[in-house]
């Protein structure tokens, strides 16, 4: 199991109430966001994607040791 | 032309009138771009429900912040020939109504191109870089724009 | 919207950092316009025949420039309704190359036409303005560009 | 016979020599126009247009007493 970095931005920091954690993950990004929601219920109507190591993903990705995963919410920059 | 000559910053609170001149004026040595175009971006007091905007508070994911910036670079140096330079501040923190969030300027050694593509890169900017906004309204409340 | 926030400085030499700060923030207690966009015309050491330019010299018929900026201006305020202001500085005299001999900013509240307005009102001032400049190059030789 | 202002902006003026002159001018700018090809004939191979009291124009015009008139060489600003 990939221990990885979570980091939260935006509004998703305050569900969370954190900037980032340490954690044991399971293998897939599919089934991380399904802990999420378990761990976090107020995610379910938040919107954001995921990056992992800085690179936006779009559908599942495996994770591994030491990757850094985040919790983007929509871009408002300017 | 130097494809590489493009930066980001990010800027601990408003982006004051120092930052703008180094930015405008550390160039002057280079005699060869006589075109820059700049976008300037203020915080507006708009007048919110319940009440208008005092400030906002900008957040960043800095690393991916420097990632991204340099695939809008690429894309816009592949798109717009004539530009020779890009440069962005962009404030995180507390940045009050009436102060500086952000800065884009472009460079050309003609203006051919240049206003297309400083209009493209606060687009881009807008709706690729990973930073975050939250307005302080004047009565103590806050909300994320997203 | 005030359709008369128009203004148009003739400045001896070049433009400098304080001319173009005083610019962008004498402004900053208007909390209103979100969007400032700027074009910066440098002299460019252009390699000519016989010699690279080393400066150029600007002049104008000022009190011609004045009724032109205000006709441009109307123009510039009819067509871009969400225009809120127009600034120009324009040097006149001797510039040397790296220096600043053109200002032009335009505001908005939000970033809306507002570079479509830049580029229209650089591009008028360079059809219509009265204003002629001379290069000088390096060898002592100068030449009016027309 | 219209006292008027000759004002010679640009390349102009190193035909002429002069910033600006006092005149007594005939009664239309082409007349004037004229004359001044006859004093200056290195205007003849120059390209400017007229303004009078600081509008351009295109064609003949009346003069009249205490007019600026300026010989506009092709503008080069910015």
């Amino acid at each position: 199991m990939p221990k990885v970095t979570l980091l939260y931005f935006g509004s998703i920091r305050d569900i969370t109430g954190l900037a980032s954690e340490q954690t044991v993950a399971p293998a897939t990004l599919e089934a991380l966001h399904q802990e999420l929601l378990l761990h976090y219920p107020s995610l379910q109507s938040a919107h954001y994607r995921y990056s992992v190591n800085e690179t936006l993903i779009t559908g599942d990705h495996q994770l591994a040791d030491g990757d850094v995963i985040a919790l983007l919410p929509p871009f408002a920059g300017g | 032309m130097n494809k590489m000559n493009q930066t980001i910053k990010l800027i601990d609170g408003p982006i004051g009138n120092e930052a703008i001149n180094t930015e405008i004026f550390q160039t002057s040595e280079d005699t060869q771009n006589g075109a820059y175009a700049l976008f300037i971006g203020r915080v507006r007091a708009d007048d919110e429900e319940p009440s208008p905007v005092e400030a906002i508070e900008y957040s960043a994911y800095p690393e991916m912040v420097a990632i991204v910036m340099g695939e809008l670079s690429e894309e816009l140096f592949g798109h717009y020939s004539h530009l020779t330079g890009l440069r962005v501040l962009h404030s995180t923190g507390r940045v009050r109504a009436g102060e500086v969030s952000l800065l884009v300027m472009v460079t050309g050694r003609h203006r051919t191109q240049i206003f297309e593509a400083l209009s493209s890169c606060v687009e881009l900017i807008k709706d690729r870089l990973p930073v975050w906004k939250k307005e302080l309204l004047a009565d103590g409340s806050s909300r994320w724009i997203e």
